[in-house]
């Protein structure tokens, strides 16, 4: 899929000496490499392998929630690492476009999923906009609130308008069509080896009500295709621009960069990614109310561009996992899981303070930093 | 001896921008260090007044070690620093700033501060005309007054000036040197860095002369503006 | 053990290369011929409250020259920059460019049209790297957007190619091609002086106004920038400069413009200007020249 | 409308009473803003952790209606006891926990807030699941009154009996209303002057400014902090104990709209501003009251966010401006 | 009790280990709600299990804090794990309306002994059954209360847009037709009330019919109090929960509570059993939750399994402790009474059923 053939243009993940490694294979070995780890992306949900298959939750599900917080984050990734425009209210995107969903398929109209996925993009994108037009001249920490406001208009119009279902939601959203090609099996571990399990499996591509797996595949398909999107994108003009615009604005208005068109732009952007990962939660969740589009979820979005490392789409991918993956993973501490996931949150910040995989910029200022911490360290403690 | 400095060396990361240099201050003297760009001068005087941590060498204030102690707690013995690229509170007002000179002074409320917001206003004018605009607003060469004005209000004991002429027209800079030169004369020792060599030698006591993070020259200042290879390699085309 | 990541020992001087090409590529503004006015500062007025930062200014740039811009600390030389950059808009009188007013154009349109500048306080994009601060510069004349990028067609292809030569020229120019990939921030101070100018002249400017480049120079390092800017107007570039520095604005201007007080005081060649009584009591100071 | 117009006066004196604790906690969030640039996204918790402080105390006390005056007096005065030393005493371990070891490491200000928001997940939490957590200590049954139901609300028992004191407008201002509105204000002037007097707003700013530039000025950069923290957390107990009396009721998870109101009243008055936080508090209460009942109640908090959108257009860094005590400190 | 069934009863090796799950807040701030339910399920199981001592059917729980967002993940929990033959709940009608189509596709049956929305039961779920009345019974009761026993003649009424509560407020707004004089809708959560609190002061009401649940119903009559307005507040199913007294303290003295839920001493029985094992009163819906269950656990007892247990539900005909246990086409109860409750001197006192 997208996924492999989109490596090699792109920066690899993870630290120098991986990187150094990756390059200097041959590049047959490189696609060799990517297509096997695409393969395991696209079979992870049903080799359950122990200890990273959830157990209290359904792992097709779990995996599914986790690639849309990646498609989310990748979204946001464009409005706050690359453009450096920090929003609080990134969930109204997504509920516009899972609103989208709903609307057109189930509350006011029957309208096909394959037509209105295109729909619910451009009317995030177009909202996108209209919050922006006005908005992004206010600057900084003030954006932040008045996005942070945008969010909870969404949601409280939501709330309060029977003409979008209200308090109670939209039920019954259609399943997309499938095409129904293969069953995959699934591996059983119960025997502490695995063993093919040809009882459970998952249909390619039947999207059921009770089989989540499909949807995963269907979202990891997308995720795909943003990261390609994003990757020629970031590489162009247009992501020079946005870095600049966040380094110093005026500057870069100097320089030429028109930077309210860019910042729009990437608003724009951003929003229609987040309206896509919320048309594809609407599309699995089969129903959806606007208690799944709060505040909070903002947040853990934020969180996870900014845990992953803002500017780094690989490492925001990693940040989305993290904060998509572990609290179900967390399920064990059952009450505490929220408060485990919190601490675990603080600790991120405070050991990795870069993010995880920061980006390229900051990985080459902070190795200088660091070598100075680690010599006044040394000397504090002589 | 006012200010003694051994053996000091202190890193940004691996780079050694100081190399075991060694000087002292005598009370009411000017010294000033000169060097080429990035020779250290700034790191140095940084070092002196806490900024950069040390990782090796003390630093001596008035018979007292001062190697470790906090930067915020220096002004208190009398150390105040104009830094260089000035270091204004650009939202604050030109008065504001010249306020916050005053922050650790034990005799901050007393009359003797208006005397010295007086004494400022007298030598730079201009400070008192802007009193009351945001200091990020003035142009460069107002705010390297302002960046000295706010130093001069902390009536410190030791001066340490960074580059004070940096950005200023030639003529203040006729100005600045004569103003170090008053408030040295009454009894405030300055410690000076200055890549207008050639000024600054002929006002200063003594001067030392870094190349790339060691002193490698020492004399009064007449003897190093005198010396020839100083002249060709310091104070060229200088104006 | 990771390797040093900046040269920054002192002595370290970067050499500039003057047979790099680095003429400006057409930007498609209409040509002005040599000598003919190129911008024009026309009765400008510009008050901030009660502080009245430029009064009645006048005075113009021919084309192929370099201007000095000189005056006491406050005198107004940094606020011309920014009327003539849309960074502010006059109170009254206006900026005539190309014959045409600037009018309320805003900053990057300003840029477009072929005005570029470096600033007092160094701006540089300082988590990008020297080539792409320039790349961003060259960028203001380019078109590729979102879709050209994502389709990698054509234009973004050439756009790139092109960009990318022309990027590396003008760090190959100021010395810097063995830099491109460093982060701007962690570049020496003379250096992050020098990438500002080649990310000035990536826009292919008309005019390239330059706000104290030599400031923290020594002697030595003031007299390559004097070659250098030379070099620059010689490949095509006409100049303004803001400097305090008398040695060099005397040795590398064709003209000089004086302010105080926001008023122009006085106009000339550079023997003029240093013997102009008023320049002297205002700015230059009597016992200037016996300091060394 | 006719409701609004009909009802004024009601509508004026509950939304100055709840504006008064939004500007109390919006207090907090302008200082913190002062000095780091920092959203303190776990101040709502500060003030939650001060509701219950200000809760179990009148519960030791045995607190109950229809008591004497000066009874009432001191369960009051002990409220605010507890809640201002519970508040300003996690709001300086949130200082030390979630931020200062981020500033030691030189962390860039957004991994701040997140951080800052562990840490607000980790306070509720503890509070939401403290009946849990005193039973590892053997302590549910000792202490079942005050961790029962702990994800549950818990009420104060009324403690002041709300009396019309003087009716405007057909509206009955109470005892309750005037304590509240006048005792915010009281402290608000205490504190502006504390900020003067104490050469704290300037180090604030300075540190804000250029955190080099202020330690060679002197200024302790972690004392500041420190006790910016400290006086937020403070202001946050006073609000939790007017809340208490006016709202009577509090969860694990009060704080966070509050929090997110507060917020919002700090950043419309021009956050890092003192005064401008007390003037959001109360534009927004009354804004929000004004609105519901013009559009509705569920509309309430859209009004809020709207208005926000539109001064911010209008005065994009506040009602009165960003920076500190600007024209005093 | 009931006959045991000689099919099942073949040992172990024809022991399904089955499990009934119980769906509903069990956490959160509506937990007293869900357990009061869990503690009847759980009596039904010791009924089972002590006569089924070699076949023993476990309990699994599914906590839905009350969130429907949380809801259809766990239905898919519960869907997935083959043992579970039928689910007690969901208990609250969002949920309900969250998880019931995963119910419905996977052939799960719910046997919900609470959730009172009454458009849960037009979707056409084969699998929807509901061992209670609903609130288009509850809700012209409530307005019944209000008109004939409160002689209330001007009635505020507020809802919290819930599924249920508003659901429930309309049908009272609809039936107390011209008396309501005014309307006003809050949001969970919330705490601050003074605006809704001086429409209801101002319009002159003398009586509130509030449609929630109790975390809103207890600030709200606090600060109503608090402001001197002396009219009924008229609560339903979804405030009968210890919690709101516990909170509301003094203002929850008179507070009128509705609910499709037979007071204990309906059924002496029942009462006494409970509270040998719980040592209280049975409490909402803990008698509804004890008869759902026992509906699967015969089912099991008859040899049910997950596919087959719909069609037995559906037959289903036995008198329970609660009422005769019978659903008609759509899975509605056919047998429905609505009682009202009271609170005096903190304590929720049945005053019999609203006929
Ligand atoms: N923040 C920093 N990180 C890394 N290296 C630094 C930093 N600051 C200074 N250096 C390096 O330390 C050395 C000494 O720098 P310093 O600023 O003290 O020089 P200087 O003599 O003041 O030069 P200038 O005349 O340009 O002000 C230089 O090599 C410089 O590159
Ligand atoms: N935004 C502003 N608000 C108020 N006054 C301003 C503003 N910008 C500039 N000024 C004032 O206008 C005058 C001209 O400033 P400008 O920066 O142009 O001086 P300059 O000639 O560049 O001086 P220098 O050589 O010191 O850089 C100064 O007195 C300055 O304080
Ligand atoms: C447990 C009950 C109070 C639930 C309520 N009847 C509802 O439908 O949501
Ligand atoms: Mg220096
Ligand atoms: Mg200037």
């Amino acid at each position: 899929m997208s996924t492999t053939t989109s490596a090699p243009a792109g920066r690899k993940p993870s630290s120098r000496s991986f990187k150094e490694r990756v390059d200097t294979m041959p590049r047959a070995v490189k696609i060799v490499l990517w297509v096997v780890f695409a393969v395991f992306l696209f079979l992870l949900p049903l080799l359950n392998i122990p200890f990273i298959t959830t157990e209290g939750s359904d792992f097709g599900g779990v995996l599914f929630t986790v690639a849309t917080y990646v498609l989310v984050a990748l979204g946001l990734n464009i409005v706050v690492g690359y453009a450096g425009l920090l929003d609080l209210g990134y969930v109204g995107f997504y509920a516009v476009g899972a609103y989208t969903v709903g609307v057109l398929t189930s509350e006011h109209a029957h309208l096909s999923w394959v037509l209105v996925v295109p729909i619910a993009i451009v009317v995030a994108m177009v909202s996108g906009v209209i919050l922006g037009a006005p908005t992004l001249r206010v600057r900084g920490d003030y954006l932040a609130i008045v996005t942070l406001g945008f969010g909870e208009i969404v949601r409280l119009t939501l709330v309060n308008s029977q003409w979008l279902g209200g308090a109670q939601g939209i039920s019954d959203i259609p399943k997309p069509p499938g095409v129904e090609l293969f069953k995959v099996p699934s591996l059983d571990w119960s025997a502490g080896v695995p063993v093919v399990d040809l009882s459970t499996t998952s249909t390619f591509l039947k999207f059921g009500i009770n089989d989540f797996v499909p949807y995963y595949w269907l979202a990891l398909g997308i995720i795909g295709l943003v990261l390609l999107f994003d990757i020629l994108v970031k590489s162009s003009r247009v992501g020079r621009a946005w870095e600049a615009t966040r380094e110093d604005e005026d500057a870069a208005e100097l320089m030429g960069v028109p930077t309210f068109r860019f910042k729009l732009l990437a608003f724009a952007l951003g929003a229609a990614i987040g309206g896509l990962s919320g048309a594809l939660f609407a599309t699995k969740a089969g129903f959806i109310s606007p208690d799944s589009f709060q505040l909070l979820l903002s947040i853990l979005f934020l969180a996870a561009v900014v845990v992953g490392g803002a500017g780094n789409r690989w490492g925001v991918i990693v940040g989305a996992i993290v904060v998509g993956y572990f609290p179900e993973r967390f399920r064990d501490f059952a009450d505490f899981r929220v408060l485990v996931f919190g601490l675990a949150l603080m600790l991120l910040a405070i050991f990795r303070p870069q993010g995880l995989l920061p980006p390229r910029r900051t990985v080459r200022a902070k190795r200088a930093d660091d070598r100075q911490a680690v010599l006044e360290e040394g000397e504090a403690s002589a | 001896m006012l200010l003694e400095v051994k053996g000091l060396c202190v890193n940004y990361g691996r780079i050694e921008a100081i190399r075991d240099i060694s000087f002292t201050v005598e009370e009411g003297e000017i010294v000033t260090l000169i060097g080429a760009n990035g020779a250290g001068k700034t790191t140095t005087m940084k070092t002196v007044s806490g900024l950069r941590p040390v990782r090796a060498g003390s630093v001596v204030f008035n018979g007292q070690d001062i190697t470790h102690l906090p930067s915020h707690e220096r002004p208190v013995l009398g150390i105040s620093q104009s830094p260089e690229g000035r270091g204004c509170f650009v939202g604050m007002t030109v008065m504001e700033n010249l306020d916050m000179g005053t922050y650790a002074r034990p005799d901050r409320k007393s009359k003797a501060v208006k005397d010295d917001l007086e004494r400022v206003f007298e030598l730079f004018p201009r400070l008192k005309e802007r009193s009351n605009q945001a200091a990020g607003s003035m142009s460069g060469g107002e705010q390297q007054m302002l960046a000295m004005g706010r130093a001069l209000m902390a009536k410190p004991k030791l001066l340490l000036l960074d580059e004070p002429s940096m950005g200023l027209a030639p003529k203040l800079i006729q100005q600045i040197f004569d103003i170090v030169t008053e408030i040295n004369s009454q009894g405030t020792t300055v410690l000076l860095v200055e890549q207008n060599a050639a000024q600054a030698l002929k006002r200063s006591h003594r001067a030392y002369i870094l190349e790339t993070g060691e002193i490698v020259r020492e004399g009064t200042g007449k003897d190093l503006a005198d010396d020839p290879a100083v002249k060709a390699a310091y104070l060229g085309g200088d104006v | 053990m990771p390797e040093p990541t900046q040269p920054t020992t002192g002595d370290e001087v970067t050499e500039i290369n003057p047979d790099a090409d680095i003429a400006p590529v057409d930007i498609g503004v209409p040509d002005v011929a040599e000598g003919e006015k190129l911008l024009e500062v026309d009765e400008v007025t510009l008050r901030f409250g009660g502080v009245v930062a430029l009064n009645e200014v006048s005075f113009h740039i021919n084309k192929g020259e370099i201007l000095g811009l000189i005056g006491p600390n406050g005198a107004g030389k940094t606020t011309c920059f920014n009327v003539m950059t849309g960074v502010y808009q006059p109170t009254s009188g206006a900026v005539r460019y190309l014959g045409k007013p600037l009018g309320k154009r805003k900053k990057f349109q300003i840029t477009k049209l072929g005005i570029a500048r470096t600033f007092q306080n160094i701006r540089l994009f300082a988590n990008m790297t020297a080539l792409e601060n320039v790349l961003v510069g060259v960028d203001a004349h380019h078109s590729t957007g979102v879709v050209s990028a994502m389709f990698r067609l054509p234009k973004h292809r050439r756009e790139e190619a092109q960009g990318f030569a022309r990027a590396m020229e003008l760090l190959t120019f100021m010395g810097l091609d063995g830099k491109a990939n460093e982060l701007a921030r962690n570049l020496p101070y003379g250096d992050q002086r020098r990438l500002e100018i080649a990310r000035a002249l990536a826009t292919s400017p008309q005019l390239l106004c330059l706000d104290e480049p030599a400031a923290g120079f020594n002697p030595a390092e003031k007299v390559k920038l004097m070659e250098l800017i030379r070099t620059i107007r010689d490949q095509g570039y006409t100049v303004l400069l803001i400097e305090h520095d008398m040695k060099l604005v005397m040795g590398v201007t064709d003209r000089i413009v004086v302010l105080e007080f926001g008023r122009k005081i006085a106009e000339g060649s550079p023997a003029e200007i240093r013997d102009n009584p008023a320049v002297i009591a205002a700015y230059l100071g009597v016992d200037e020249e016996d300091a060394s | 409308m006719q409701n609004l117009i009909d009802n004024f006066f009601s509508y004026t004196i509950t939304g100055l009473t709840i504006g008064a604790v939004y500007a109390l906690i919006a207090l907090g969030y302008t200082l913190v803003y002062g000095v780091l640039r920092l959203i303190n996204f776990a101040h709502s918790e500060v003030f939650m952790y001060g509701t219950f402080a200000a809760l179990w105390v009148v519960m030791i006390l045995g607190g109950h209606p229809g008591a004497g005056v000066g009874q009432v007096i001191f369960w009051v005065a002990m409220m605010f006891v507890a809640a201002m030393a519970m508040s300003g005493l996690i709001a300086v371990l949130l200082e030390r926990v979630a931020y200062r070891p981020l500033r030691k490491r030189n962390a860039p200000p957004l991994i701040a807030l997140i951080s800052a928001i562990g840490a607000s997940f980790v306070l509720a939490e503890i509070m939401g699941l403290r009946s849990r957590i005193v039973g590892w200590v053997g302590l549910d049954d000792t202490l079942r009154d005050y961790v029962r139901n702990s994800r549950n609300n818990a009420g104060l028992p009324t403690i002041i009996q709300p009396q019309p004191i003087f009716t405007i407008g057909g509206y009955h201002v109470t005892n309750v209303d005037i304590f509240v509105i006048v005792g915010a204000i009281v402290i608000m002037v205490i504190l502006d002057q504390f900020v003067k007097r104490s050469r704290l707003g300037r180090g604030i700013r300075a540190v804000a400014m250029d955190p080099e530039a202020a330690a060679l000025m002197g200024v302790n950069r972690d004392r500041v902090i420190q006790v910016t923290f400290l006086v937020g957390g403070v202001m946050a107990g006073a609000a939790a104990v007017f809340y208490m009396l006016k709202i009577g009721i509090t969860r694990y998870d009060a704080g966070f709209i509050l929090g997110v109101k507060a917020f919002t009243a700090a950043v419309l008055g021009g956050i890092g501003n003192l005064r401008g936080a007390l003037l959001g508090g109360f534009v927004l209460g009354l804004a929000e009251n004004y609105g519901s009942a013009v559009v509705g109640s569920q509309w309430k908090d859209v009004v809020a966010f709207v208005l926000l959108v539109l001064i911010l257009l209008f005065r994009p860094t506040g009602l009165l401006g960003e920076s500190l005590g600007k024209a005093r400190a | 009790g009931d006959t045991t069934t000689p099919a099942a009863s073949g040992g172990a090796a024809a022991c399904g280990n089955y499990k009934i799950g119980m769906f509903g807040a069990l956490t959160g701030p509506n937990a007293n709600l869900g357990i009061y339910i869990q503690n009847g399920v759980n009596l039904a199981l010791d009924d089972y299990n002590k006569k089924h001592a070699d076949c023993k059917v476990t309990l699994e729980n599914y906590d839905s804090q009350g969130d429907p967002t949380q809801a259809p993940a766990l239905a898919k929990k519960a869907i997935d794990d083959k043992k579970v033959v039928g689910i007690v709940g969901p208990a609250f009608s969002g949920e309900s309306k969250a998880a019931d189509p995963a119910f419905n596709e996977a052939g799960l049956v719910t046997i919900t002994p609470s959730a009172t929305n009454p458009k849960l039961a037009d979707n056409g779920w084969k699998t929807f059954f509901r061992a209670l009345g609903n609130d288009a019974t509850q809700g012209p009761a409530a307005a019944k209360y209000i008109k004939d026993t409160l002689k209330s003649t001007k009635t505020f009424v507020i809802d919290d847009a819930s599924e249920y509560g508003k659901g429930l407020a309309d049908i009272v707004r609809q039936d107390l037709g011209s008396q309501v004089v005014g309307n006003d809708t809050i949001q969970q959560k919330q705490t601050d009330f003074s605006a809704s609190v001086t429409k209801v002061t101002s319009s002159g009401a003398d009586a509130l019919f509030f449609g929630g649940y109790s975390p809103e119903a207890a600030p709200m009559i606090k600060q109503l109090r608090d402001a001197g307005w002396k009219g009924t507040f008229v609560v339903a199913d979804g405030v009968k929960d210890q919690s709101f007294i516990d909170n509301a303290k003094e203002a929850a003295e008179g507070t009128i509570i509705t609910c499709p839920c037979v007071p204990p001493d309906v059924a002496p029985a029942f009462q006494a059993a409970y509270k040998a094992k719980y040592n209280e009163d049975p409490n909402t819906y803990s008698g509804e939750g004890y008869d759902s269950a026992t509906i699967l656990l015969d089912g099991i007892a008859a040899g049910k399994d997950r596919a087959s247990m719909v069609d037995f539900v559906k037959a289903y005909d036995k008198k329970g402790v609660t009422k005769q246990l019978k659903f008609d086409a759509k899975g509605e109860s056919a047998d429905i009474k609505v009682f009202a409750y009271k609170v005096e001197n903190g304590k929720i006192v049945s005053v019999g059923e609203i006929k």
